[in-house]
Parts: structure tokens; C-alpha cells; sequence
């Protein structure tokens, strides 16, 4: 039956956990707004490859449901997000986040 | 056969998630972002996940990534200044990734009873998902179509032209 | 009825509160409308009397539903002789505040009249609440309306006496609700009879309990204020709008004494009233000698009520059902007198436009009325017999006096210095000889409206004074258990008022 | 008991009369004002006479007034010999009274005002004397003080004025910081205030002496030196004469400050078991006496001279009271509020007919411009002289008789009793030679009499100050027994003419030197030639209100300013206040570095966080012995 040796589950998890690091690692190094963004969107996505591999060791549906919800809000967040990057950078003609620092006290 | 797919695209996710840090192009970047969601849609199917893995080609390496594409392209984006607003992101955020991963590797591997993935295991079909999506979570369901509603509107009342105080462009 | 009408007090003020943010800020519509809502609320509030049964004393009206079941919080309110008629004044300063408010208050009305509104509510809540989860949501969201309005009215300084208030105020609550929430991890319950029982029959350890005693007490000392904690009042009193700062001092913190330090935690405060007593004689003498010689006519009020607060702490901490009894009438007493001292003195600044006493003389043939009220409400202040201002320092003082006679003697001299102070105070502004201000002034007299606030009050000072009986009876029924409670314990004797046998 | 007699009636109707004057009396003419003012004394002064034919002791009660757990204080009146007499005296001479400020204050423009406060003064008195338990008493006795403070105060827009009613309200608080102690002692050692229960639980209790009762005596007297002006809070009275002269003869001669000596004598039998406390009321009042005649020697005002000779003629009652002659006092009482009433109506006529000038050296020759006025008076300094069988010739004399018979202190209280009596007639005679002998020395030549409703009340009072002896003589002792005990000490009937014949004496004696130095060299300042330093000390009434000033209200002051408020408000507490305001300022110049703004650091902290949050809900199972379970590891 099986022609292959199977994989540890937990090897998916150690992907998406060193995903979820260098989304992270993209966060704090990136000065471009929006792949600062992107890495955002891959800390998402390392997540929810996590949920997927709980939902097969469970054979529970509900770590997908979870995925499918995050795919929604993720679109939804893209959207808005992307949006308000145009926004930002028409009113400050930058993309550079160390130079959107308003909120400083 | 399942432990070979593992490797090529846990390999090629790595690869792209890695290369989406060294490129200093934004545009360089969304495209091994492609490659990674790509990648993870694979790995989906291995899973035994066959709608996320064609939702999550549809809707992120699709919709989500030609989005980001189309706002690189929109605002031009170049190449990354070398802008210095910080160094925490040195000091105190590369170990405190580092203890993250640590922390939430060692947890993994302490895992106990956990099975493996074989390639035919556990499939969860549409249909079983549907089932649920449409009962029992009707209405989480119905609800998230509103918020995308609103997204919809405040992304286009936020990217529309105007000046601060929300007049109409003239 | 009975069951709905605390909820119902509850509401009134808060639903006008939304309304008035919701309807637009036009002319005189916010205050029209909270004057609407307060008088309902006052009208509701006056069925409690009505149908309290002081003959079976403890809570009544009490509504107990849960709320959150983890965290176990109830909705939990309910009124004793304690508490009934500290409604019913609330309910009685709410049209007096907006009254207050009317002429002095000319911009941003919108904003104003919804956070005074949301006071009352706050205000009201505090004293119903019989679950301290909802206590402190309470007593906490009474601070809020306080300093936002503080800042965004101050006459000289407000952001700065604003951020003081926070300070002073906010700064005690987190102690506060780590005690609250240690009580919880050890009882399980919010809820005030529950807790009171646990801590009687010692399910919090003893050395802890101490802490949160300590804890209690210091929130709500400050809030009176008692002694040397009184830095936030006389910047409150010169820069808050007249209708939020006549509400601000005493009722709360003196009440969650009553309730909560005395209430909850017998043995503690016990053990540590001999420092509060002397604590509150000093707050009387020093508050007065401080009002001998203030120049604005805010602070000078600040540091009166400071004094007269002083002489309740005094009461609170006496442990005796007479000066409970006392304490508790002259919270009203002392409300009641500084809601119209507030009034007048706004009345003069609106008028006059200074609130430096310098400025003033003579006063009493131009604005005759004003004057009179002005002296008739110091004379309740100062304790003349027949009002009742009188009725509280006597049952106080001759309670203290079975305690301690040096404190109690010290605490009448208080007596004097106060009748210095205002009678001072009433010769500088209203009598003499005309001040160029006073004579080169188109102001009236009091107006109408004015008028309808004030003399209903001065009845009030005298009905209370002739008639104390009235109240006395339901506020007594309060203390009464806890007071035959410590006569039944035998390693805790009871302080009450009870004559000492002839001694030869 | 028996029928009502309807008590409540006496202080109500001064109540009502006050309301109405007082709330309505400013749109009223001025007759219906009169009319109202008036009717209420007279009302209250025919209950009072319908009620002395009564069964006496007579009380009534409505109802409780007070009541907290084992306190219960009840609103009663209690109608006895004692507060007949007073009742009698208040309103019968407030009514003369009213009747004579009708004409007095006939053209103020405050007139309304004015009556409503004099009924409202009536209202307090009588409630201080029908009160048939002490806080009642209290009651009116803070409410008398109220209506003088409003009284005195009456001319508000002078500054002399309004500092005398502030000075007069705040010096009888310090007497009634006493009071309310005594009331304090009396509650903590007995639990009543009423004074039959307490009179009855001291009679019960007979070995009972000294201590507390000294202690309660003493407090109770301290009440009595405030509103009575004796020493050493006597200060306020002569200040007090800045009200009308109409007020100065009710509130501050005939009735108010009498209340003291009201108060000795219903609680004596507090007093009566306390030698010391006695000792000590005598002695003051003896002090005073003397004390004040002295002062009263120089005055030039001619109201101040009464002034003080009320603080001395005080003086004597409490001299009567201290040597446990309760019913000689309260006669002196009676007599003094008749002549001394009459005084001060007849100054304020003579002030009235000079246009308000109240400096005797500027008067002078009004005998014959102001008959009646001249021989009302007349009659009034022969009485308070002690002229024989005019009326404080009957009560000045069994006070010092009572004086001389009580031991050995008593001699010497007697004989300052009788220099006091020597005194009197000096500056009683003074006054008289200098208003009404010799040349005008005014500018103002036009002097006139009187209208009849001020003379009519000077005719009737001086009847009274001629005859209200005989009322008493003999007879009182024995008419107050009921409430005050029956005297036991008498003294046999040749010293007591020897007594009488030197206290006439030492009146002749003042009257002749009087008559020498002002009547037959009319000079004014007589006395300062031969002793200017004397005359000095006593012009500037011993300097006991720059004394007060010195030692008491100006260190309070100056406490307050600069030590309470600078030293202990701004640097002590405020410091402490700004210190903490300082730490949480620099702790915020520091934190505030992070919050630099940054996306990028704030991402940073936020990792280190989430490390940390990790690390401490992971660490039991990452790092313990037990390794991971999740949730549904069963299934």
C-alpha cells in the first residue's frame, strides 16, 4: 500500500513554524511597506498550514473551516490594507516605513 | 512518493519565503510570495486538504498576489531605501524570533502521538466541508460575506482620491 | 415595580445621556433634555422611600441576575438605609447640576450635558451596586466624565487640574482591583453579602486581609479626601464646572467606607479607626484654618468641605451606631449645603465674573436674595440648630465623645473655627462697604430659575433640621445589625453609644 | 397632666410673624409690617399670662425630635416658675420694646427686615426658655446668637457693624464649644438631656459630688461667659452696640444675655453639687463686675458705658448664682431687664433727639429739651443706683446679702460687690450729668422729644424700674422654690440693714463724686488729670481685644498662611505630590523612547513579547518532564 515512507506530521509543523519565523524576520528587516505586508500574509499562511496539519492528525474539519475563515479575512485585510498603503503614500509620496512615523509621541 | 513531494515543495516554500527577505525589489518579492502560497497549496492537497489547496491557489496566489502585484506596479515601487529608523529590530528582534522558533520547535518535536501523512489518508472532500460551513456555521458563515462587504467599501473610500477632510476630488 | 425600579434609575439618566449625544447639539436641546432625564430619574428615585420597609431592615428593591458566568459577576443592586436616601440626593443634584450648568455652560453643550449625564449614572450605580465587579466598573466610569470635563472647562488650569484628578483618583482604583480580584481568587464570589459572610468566618487569611483593607481604604480615602491626601480637591473645586465639581467630594469615598472598608472588613478597620479618627480631626482643623485664608473663593470652599468631611470620616470611624447614623445624615446634610454653596458661588461668578473674595464687598443690597440664601445656607453649614447641618455634628460629635473625649473636643473646635471662616467669608463678599466691582456691576439679583434651585434647598436645610426623625429612622435601620452583631461577639465589644454607668 | 396650654403658641407666633415679615415684608407697607411685628409678642405675651394660672410645673410634649438608637431627644416645653418669670420679662419687654422701635426705626429703609429679625429673636428666646431638655435649650441658645449676629449686623454696609455681629457670633461659638461639651458629658454620663431626668437621676444619686460634675458644671459655664459677656468673653458686647439702640435694649440688656444666668439656674442642681464650680462662678462674676464698672467709668459713648455697666450688672447675677442665690439673681435679673431696658431706650431717645449722636461730650443740657426723656432716665440711674426701694435696691442687695453670708470667699466677693455698687452710681450719674446738665454742646441745636410709641414704653418701663422691687421683694425666694430650692442661709435682720445702709452708701458716694467733678466743673475728662495712665488702661479697655488679637487671631492666621498652607499645603504635601509626578515624568522621558514611531522596533517588541508569552504558557511542557499533550491527542 504504501509506496513511500510516510512524513512525520510534525515536519509540517517545523515548516510552518520556521515559515511563520522568517515572515517575522521579513517584518522587522523589510523597509518596503508593502512587503512588509507580504510578510505579514506568509506569517498568515504559516499559520494556517499548521491548522491544516492539526485538522489531518485529528481528522477534524473544523482546523479547515478555520483556514477557510483566515483566507476570507486575509482578502478582506489585503483590500483594505492595499488601500490604505495608496492612501499613505499619496499623502506622504513615500513607501519607506521608517519614514512613516507619525505615530511617535 | 509522499516524503519526495514533502521535500520539493517544502524546499521550494523555504526557497521563496527566503528570497522574498533578500529581494530588494517589491515586485522581485510578491513573485516568491507566489512561489511560496504556491508551494503551501501542494502541500495542502498532501494534507489531504483538496479545497483549501484550490482555494488557496484561487484566492491568495491569485486574487491576494495580483493584487499586490497590481499596487507595486500602481505606485511604482522601487527598490527599498536604506532608511535606518531603528536598530530594535536587531537588538531585540532577531533573538526574540530566534527564542520564538526555539520555543515553538522544541514544543513540536515534544509532540507525542502524532501520526504521519500518508499521500491517500484522510481526505477531507468539499462536500464534508460544506456540510459544516452551511449548518452549523451558517451564520459565522453569512457574516463574513458582510465583512467583505465593508472591506470592499472602506478599501474603496480609502483609495479614492480626495483631500483629508473626504471631499469629493474636484 | 419593585423589582424594576433601581434598573429603571439606572437607565433614566444613562438613556438620556444617549439621547443627548445622539440629537443634535442646538440651542439649549442637550440641556432641555437632561433636564427631562434627571427629573425622571429624581421622580423614580423618590419611589424608594416611598415603599422602603424599615421595618425589615437589609437590602431592598434587589435585583440579582449573572451576568458573566466566568468571571462569576452578577448584576447585583439593591438599597439599604445606607444607601436609599444617597439615591434619592443623587437623584435631587442631578436637576440642581443641570440648573447649575444652564447659564454657565455656553459652548459645546452636547458634550457636557451626555457626561453628566453619564456621572449620574455612574454615580447611581455605585451606590445600588451590591456586586463589586460592577462596583468598580461604576466607580471607576465616575472618575471618567469628571476629568474629561475638568479639562475641556478648567476656567484657568484645566488640563493640568485635570491630569491631578486622574492622578489622585485613578492611581488608588488599581490597588483597588487587585483587591477586588484577590478577594475573588479566594472566595469565588464578587458579590458583597457573600463575601461579607466569607471574610467573617475567615476564608481569607488574615495577613492578606490587612493589605486588602488597606487597599479599600486607601481608594476611597482618597476620594473623600481624608487628610493628607486632599492635594487633587481645591484644584478640582477652582477649575471644575460648578455641577460636576458640587458632586465630586465626599459622598463616594464616604459611602464605600460605610459600606465596603466598614462593611467588609470589621476587625481591619477597626484596628486602624484610631488613625482615621485622628486623621479626620486633623482634616477638620486644618481645613478650616486653610479656608481662613484662601483668596479665591473656590479653594476656600474646597478646604471648608475638606474640614467638614473630616467630621464624617470621624463618624465613619467612631464604631458606634450613632455616629454611623450621623455620618450618614451628614453626607446628605453636607451635599445638600455644598450643591447650594456651589450654585451661589456660580451664581456670583457668572455674575461678577472673579472668584477672588478681594474683589467682593457689599454685595447685600444689590443682589439681596442671593445674600440671603448665601447666609442661611452657611448658617446649616456652620451647624445652627434647627438646620441640619446640626443634627449630623451633634450625633457625630457626642458619639465621638463617648470614644474619645480629647479627639471629640478637638473636633468641636472645628465647630468655632468654621463659624469663623464663613461668617468671614459672608462679611467680605456681601457686607461692608461697596466694592468698585459691586458698584460698577450691572448685575441682578438671583433669577427664577435660580431662585426654583435654591429655595427648595433652604426648605429642605430646615425640614431636615426640624424634622430629622424623617430620616433618621430608615438610615438607622443600616448599622443596626452590624452594631447588635459586635455586642453578640465577645472578643469584639462593642463601641455604641449606650451610657457608660455613673462612675460615683 | 391637664389641659394643653398651648406652649407652642409662644414661640410660634414670633416665628410665623418672622416668615411672614421676612419673606413678604419687603412689598408690605410699613403698617401692616408694624402690625405683624407687634401682634406676635403681644400674642405670645397673653398665652404666657393665660398659662401662669395653671397648675406649674407644666410640660408638654410633641414629640420626638431625635431619635438614634439609645439617643432620644424630645421637643418639650416645660412651663415652671422660673421660665414664667422669664417668659414674662421677654415677651412683656419685648412687646414695650417692639412698640418703641416702631417709632425708632421709623424711617430705615430695612424696617421690615428689621422686625422680622426681632420676632425671630423672640422665637429663639423663648424656645431657650420653655426647652424641657438642654439641646433644645441649645437650640435657642445658638438661635438668639443668630438673630443678635443679624441684629448687630443690622447696617451691614458699615464695617464696624458688620465685624461686631461676626465678632459677637464667633466669640459666643467659642462660649457654646463649652455648652456643647457640657451637653457631651451630660449625654456620655447620664444618657438624657432632659433636665427632669437629670435633676432626678442626681437626686438619686445623693454621695454623688465633684468630678464629672465639676467638669459638666464648668463646660455648661463656659457657654454661660459667651452669651452672658462675662470674662473672659465678655469682648463682644460692647462691639454689640453698633446695632439700633432698640436691639441693643432687648437682645443685649433685658433678655438674651441674661440667658446665662437662665442657664445657671435651671441646672443648678448640677452647680449646687460642685463647690468649685460655684466657687468659680462667683468669682468670675465678681471679677467682672468690677472689671467691667471700671472700663465703664471713662466711656464717652453712651451706649458703651451701658454696654459695660450690663456686663457688671451680669456680673452680679452670676455673683448670685455662685453663692447659690438662684432666686436673687433671677430677681436682679427681672429688675435689671426693666431699668436697664429703660436705659438703653431712654440713650437711644436721646440719641434719637441729637440726630444720632451717640459722644456724650457732645451733648449736654437735654433736661429741658427732652422732658420725659430726662426723667424716664432719671428714674432708670436712681433704680440701677440702688436707690432705697427703687428695684435693684431690693435684688442688688439680697445678692450681696446672699454674698456676704456664704463663708469667707463670700466677704470678699461682697466687698467687691459694693466698690462694683459704688461704681455704678458714679457712671450712672456721670452719664446723666453729662447728657442732660450743663450747656449743649452740640452743633446740632434743633434737639427734639420723641414720638409717643418710644415714649409711651420708657413711662411704663419706668414704673416698672421704680416699682418692679415690690414684685419681687420678700417673696421671690419663696415664689421659685419649686424649681430652685429653698435658701436655707438667712441673714438676721440687724446686719441685714447694716448691709442695705452701706450698699446705699457706697451708691451715695459714687453719686457724690459724680456730682462733684461733672456736674459742678462740667468738664469732660475729669479722671485722666490726676492718673493718665490709669485713664489710659481703662480708655483703651484694658487692651484685652488687642490682647485677643495678639495671642489668638493672629497667630491663627499667620499659622495658617504661611505654615499650613506654604510650609505643610505647597512644599510639604504638594512637594510630595509633585515628587511623584516627577517620577512618573521621567519614568515616561524614558518609555517614551520606545514609543519612537517606528513599525519596524515596535515589531521587534512585539516578538519579544510574543517570546516571552510563549516561553512562559509553553515553558511547563517544553522545558518540565511531562511533554505535550494537545487537547484531542485521544481521539
Amino acid at each position: 500500500m504504501h509506496l513511500s515512507p510516510e512524513v512525520p506530521l510534525v515536519w509540517y509543523l517545523l515548516l510552518s513554524a520556521v515559515l511563520f519565523c522568517l515572515g517575522v524576520v521579513g517584518f522587522l528587516i523589510k523597509r518596503n511597506l508593502i512587503t512588509v505586508f507580504m510578510s505579514i500574509e506568509l506569517m498568515l499562511n504559516a499559520v494556517n498550514l499548521s491548522f491544516v496539519t492539526f485538522a489531518h492528525q485529528w481528522h477534524d474539519v473544523k482546523g479547515q473551516i478555520f483556514v477557510f475563515f483566515v483566507m476570507v479575512v486575509a482578502a478582506a485585510e489585503a483590500a483594505v490594507g492595499l488601500a490604505i498603503i495608496i492612501a499613505v503614500f499619496r499623502a506622504r509620496a513615500t513607501l519607506a516605513v521608517d519614514r512613516i512615523d507619525l505615530m511617535k509621541l | 512518493m509522499h516524503l519526495i513531494l514533502f521535500i520539493i515543495f517544502a524546499a521550494l516554500c523555504l526557497t521563496g519565503a527566503v528570497n522574498l527577505l533578500f529581494q530588494k525589489q517589491p515586485i522581485n518579492s510578491a513573485l516568491s510570495l507566489i512561489v511560496v502560497m504556491t508551494s503551501l497549496a501542494v502541500l495542502y492537497l498532501l494534507l489531504g486538504a483538496e479545497f483549501l489547496a484550490a482555494a488557496q491557489v484561487i484566492v491568495y496566489a491569485g486574487a491576494i498576489m495580483v493584487l499586490f502585484t497590481f499596487v507595486v506596479m500602481l505606485l511604482n515601487a522601487g527598490r527599498e531605501e536604506r532608511t535606518l529608523g531603528s536598530s530594535a529590530y536587531r537588538t531585540v528582534g532577531f533573538p526574540a524570533v530566534a527564542a520564538i522558533l526555539a520555543v515553538i520547535a522544541t514544543g513540536f518535536m515534544k509532540l507525542q502521538g502524532f501520526g504521519d501523512a500518508g499521500i491517500q489518508d484522510h481526505i477531507t472532500s468539499t462536500a464534508d466541508l460544506s456540510t459544516v460551513l452551511f449548518t452549523r456555521l451558517l451564520l459565522p458563515f453569512e457574516v463574513t460575506s458582510v465583512l467583505i462587504l465593508v472591506a470592499i467599501l472602506g478599501s474603496v473610500a480609502l483609495a479614492r482620491k480626495g483631500d483629508a477632510e473626504g471631499r469629493e476630488p474636484r | 415595580m419593585d423589582s424594576m425600579i433601581l434598573t429603571l434609575i439606572l437607565l433614566a439618566p444613562l438613556a438620556g445621556a444617549i439621547l443627548v449625544a445622539l440629537l443634535p447639539d442646538r440651542s439649549k436641546l442637550p440641556a432641555w433634555l437632561a433636564l427631562i432625564s434627571t427629573l425622571v430619574t429624581f421622580g423614580l428615585a423618590l419611589h424608594l422611600p416611598a415603599h422602603y420597609d424599615a421595618a425589615h431592615p437589609g437590602f431592598q428593591f434587589v435585583v440579582n441576575k449573572p451576568w458573566i458566568e466566568n468571571p462569576a459577576i452578577f448584576y447585583h443592586v439593591g438599597v439599604d438605609g445606607l444607601s436609599l436616601w444617597l439615591v434619592v440626593l443623587v437623584g435631587l443634584l442631578g436637576p440642581i447640576g443641570v440648573l447649575a450648568s444652564w447659564k454657565a455652560i455656553q459652548r459645546r453643550e452636547k458634550v457636557y450635558y451626555s457626561l453628566f449625564l453619564v456621572q449620574q449614572t455612574a454615580m447611581l450605580g455605585v451606590f445600588i451596586s451590591l456586586d463589586l465587579m460592577v462596583y468598580y466598573g461604576f466607580w471607576e466610569l465616575s472618575l471618567v466624565p469628571m476629568a474629561i470635563l475638568i479639562a475641556m472647562y478648567g476656567r484657568k488650569n484645566g488640563p493640568a487640574a485635570a491630569t491631578k484628578f486622574f492622578l489622585f483618583t485613578f492611581i488608588p482604583s488599581a490597588p483597588l482591583l487587585v483587591a477586588i480580584l484577590y478577594l475573588y481568587s479566594r472566595t469565588g464570589s464578587f458579590q458583597f453579602p457573600d463575601l461579607r459572610t466569607d471574610i467573617a468566618v475567615g476564608a481569607v487569611p488574615a495577613g492578606a486581609l490587612f493589605w486588602v483593607a488597606l487597599a479599600f481604604l486607601f481608594a476611597f480615602a482618597v476620594k473623600v479626601p481624608v487628610f493628607p491626601l486632599h492635594g487633587w480637591l481645591a484644584d478640582t473645586f477652582s477649575e471644575a464646572p460648578v455641577a460636576m465639581a458640587m458632586v465630586v467630594a465626599g459622598k463616594l469615598g464616604l459611602y464605600s467606607m460605610l459600606r465596603f472598608h466598614v462593611g467588609l472588613f470589621p476587625v481591619q478597620a477597626h484596628n486602624i479607626a484610631p488613625l482615621l479618627i485622628a486623621l479626620g480631626v486633623i482634616g477638620i482643623l486644618y481645613g478650616a484654618c486653610l479656608a481662613l485664608v484662601q483668596r479665591d473663593y473656590w479653594r476656600f470652599l474646597a478646604f471648608a468641605a475638606m474640614s467638614h468631611l473630616g467630621l464624617i470620616t470621624v463618624g465613619v470611624y467612631g464604631f458606634t451606631l450613632t455616629g454611623w447614623t450621623g455620618a450618614t445624615y451628614q453626607i446628605l446634610n453636607n451635599e445638600l449645603i455644598d450643591a447650594a454653596l456651589f450654585v451661589l458661588l456660580g451664581a456670583l461668578e457668572i455674575r461678577y465674573a472673579t472668584s477672588q473674595i478681594a474683589a467682593y464687598g457689599g454685595l447685600a443690597n444689590r443682589v439681596p436674595r442671593l445674600a440671603t440664601l448665601f447666609v442661611i445656607v452657611s448658617l446649616a453649614m456652620i451647624g445652627l440648630p434647627m438646620l441640619n447641618g446640626f443634627i449630623g455634628e451633634f450625633l457625630i460629635l457626642s458619639s465621638t465623645f463617648t470614644i474619645s473625649h480629647s479627639w471629640a473636643i478637638a473636633a468641636t473646635v472645628g465647630v468655632i473655627l468654621s463659624a469663623a471662616y464663613m461668617l468671614w467669608m459672608i462679611q467680605r463678599v456681601f457686607y461692608g462697604t461697596e466694592s468698585k466691582l459691586a458698584a460698577e456691576s450691572p448685575a441682578t439679583d438671583l433669577r427664577l430659575s435660580e431662585q426654583l434651585v435654591l429655595w427648595p434647598i433652604a426648605v429642605l436645610l430646615l425640614i431636615m433640621g426640624v424634622a430629622p426623625n424623617l430620616w433618621l429612622r430608615t438610615i438607622e435601620t443600616a448599622p443596626k445589625p452590624i452594631v447588635l452583631q459586635q455586642a453578640r461577639s465577645a472578643d469584639q465589644p462593642a463601641v455604641t453609644s449606650v451610657p457608660m454607668e455613673v462612675q460615683r | 397632666m391637664n389641659e394643653s396650654l398651648h406652649l407652642w403658641l409662644i414661640p410660634l407666633l414670633p416665628f410665623i410673624g418672622f416668615l411672614l415679615n421676612g419673606l413678604l415684608g419687603r412689598r408690605l407697607p410699613k403698617a401692616v409690617v408694624s402690625a405683624i411685628a407687634l401682634l406676635a409678642p403681644l400674642g405670645s405675651f397673653l398665652v404666657v399670662l393665660l398659662a401662669s394660672r395653671a397648675a406649674l410645673p407644666h410640660s408638654e410634649s410633641y414629640g420626638n425630635w431625635i431619635t438614634v438608637g439609645p439617643l432620644n431627644i424630645d421637643l418639650t416645653f416645660v412651663l415652671d416658675q422660673l421660665s414664667l418669670i422669664m417668659l414674662l420679662v421677654i415677651t412683656g419687654v419685648g412687646f414695650l420694646i417692639h412698640i418703641y422701635s416702631v417709632g425708632y426705626m421709623h424711617d430705615d429703609e430695612g424696617y421690615w427686615r428689621y422686625f422680622a429679625y426681632l420676632n425671630l429673636f423672640l422665637f429663639f428666646m423663648t424656645t431657650l426658655v420653655l426647652a424641657g431638655n438642654a439641646l433644645l435649650m441649645f437650640v435657642g441658645w445658638e438661635g438668639v446668637g443668630l438673630a443678635s449676629y443679624l441684629l448687630i449686623g443690622f447696617w451691614f454696609q458699615k464695617k464696624s457693624a458688620s465685624d461686631a455681629g461676626k465678632k459677637a457670633f464667633i466669640v459666643n461659638r467659642i462660649g457654646d464649644f463649652g455648652f456643647l461639651i457640657g451637653l457631651f458629658l451630660l449625654l456620655a454620663n447620664f444618657g438624657t438631656l432632659s433636665f427632669s431626668d437629670l435633676a432626678q437621676k442626681i437626686a438619686a444619686n445623693p454621695t454623688m459630688t465633684g468630678g464629672v460634675l465639676t467638669a459638666i458644671a464648668l463646660c455648661l459655664f463656659i457657654g454661660a461667659t459667651g452669651k452672658s459677656a462675662q470674662l473672659p468673653l465678655y469682648v463682644w458686647l460692647p462691639d454689640a452696640m453698633e446695632g439700633p439702640t432698640p436691639v441693643s435694649a432687648l437682645i443685649h440688656a433685658a433678655t438674651m444675655v441674661t440667658a446665662g444666668v437662665y442657664m445657671v439656674a435651671r441646672t443648678h442642681f448640677i452647680f449646687d453639687r460642685s463647690p468649685l464650680a460655684l466657687s468659680v462662678v462667683a468669682i468670675i462674676g465678681a471679677a467682672t463686675a468690677l472689671f467691667a464698672a471700671t472700663i465703664g467709668l471713662v466711656q464717652t459713648d453712651i451706649k458703651r458705658v451701658l454696654a459695660y455697666s450690663t456686663v457688671s450688672q451680669l456680673g452680679y447675677m452670676f455673683l448670685g448664682c455662685g453663692v447659690a442665690a438662684y432666686s436673687a439673681a433671677i430677681f436682679h435679673l427681672m429688675t435689671h431687664a426693666f431699668f436697664k431696658a429703660l436705659l438703653f431706650l431712654a440713650a437711644g431717645s436721646v440719641i434719637h433727639a441729637m440726630g444720632g449722636e451717640q459722644d456724650m461730650r457732645k451733648m449736654g443740657g437735654l433736661r429741658t429739651k427732652t422732658p420725659i426723656t430726662f426723667w424716664t432716665m432719671t428714674m432708670a440711674v436712681l433704680a440701677i443706683s440702688g436707690f432705697p426701694f427703687m428695684s435693684a435696691f431690693f435684688s442688688k442687695d439680697a445678692i450681696l446679702a446672699a454674698a456676704f453670708a456664704s463663708g469667707s470667699l463670700g466677704k470678699l466677693l461682697w466687698f467687691v460687690g459694693l466698690v462694683t455698687a459704688g461704681l455704678t452710681a458714679f457712671y450712672m450719674f456721670r452719664l446723666w450729668y453729662l447728657t442732660f446738665f450743663g450747656e449743649t454742646r452740640s452743633h446740632d441745636a434743633h434737639s427734639h422729644e420723641s414720638p409717643w410709641s418710644m415714649l409711651g414704653p420708657l413711662a411704663i418701663l419706668a414704673v416698672l424700674s421704680v416699682g418692679g422691687g415690690w414684685i419681687g421683694a420678700g417673696r421671690f425666694g419663696a415664689f421659685l422654690s419649686p424649681v430652685l430650692g429653698t435658701k436655707t442661709e438667712e441673714l438676721t435682720g440687724s446686719l441685714e440693714y447694716i448691709m442695705m445702709a452701706l450698699a446705699v452708701a457706697a451708691g451715695a458716694l459714687g453719686w457724690f463724686l459724680a456730682h462733684r467733678m461733672y456736674h459742678q466743673r462740667s468738664a469732660a475728662a475729669q479722671l485722666a488729670a490726676p492718673a493718665p495712665a490709669g485713664y489710659n488702661l481703662l480708655q483703651n479697655k484694658y487692651y484685652v481685644d488687642e490682647f485677643y488679637n495678639l495671642i489668638v487671631v493672629k497667630p491663627l492666621l499667620t499659622l495658617s498662611k504661611y505654615f499650613l498652607e506654604w510650609v505643610v499645603d505647597f512644599a510639604i504635601l504638594g512637594g510630595l505630590a509633585w515628587l511623584l509626578a516627577g517620577i512618573a515624568s521621567l519614568s515616561g522621558a524614558i518609555l517614551q523612547r520606545w514609543q519612537s514611531g517606528n513599525i519596524r522596533s515596535y515589531a521587534a517588541w512585539l516578538a519579544l513579547g510574543a517570546a516571552v508569552l510563549l516561553y512562559f504558557v509553553l515553558a511547563p511542557h517544553v522545558f518540565g518532564a511531562a511533554s505535550l499533550h494537545l487537547g484531542m491527542a485521544g481521539h
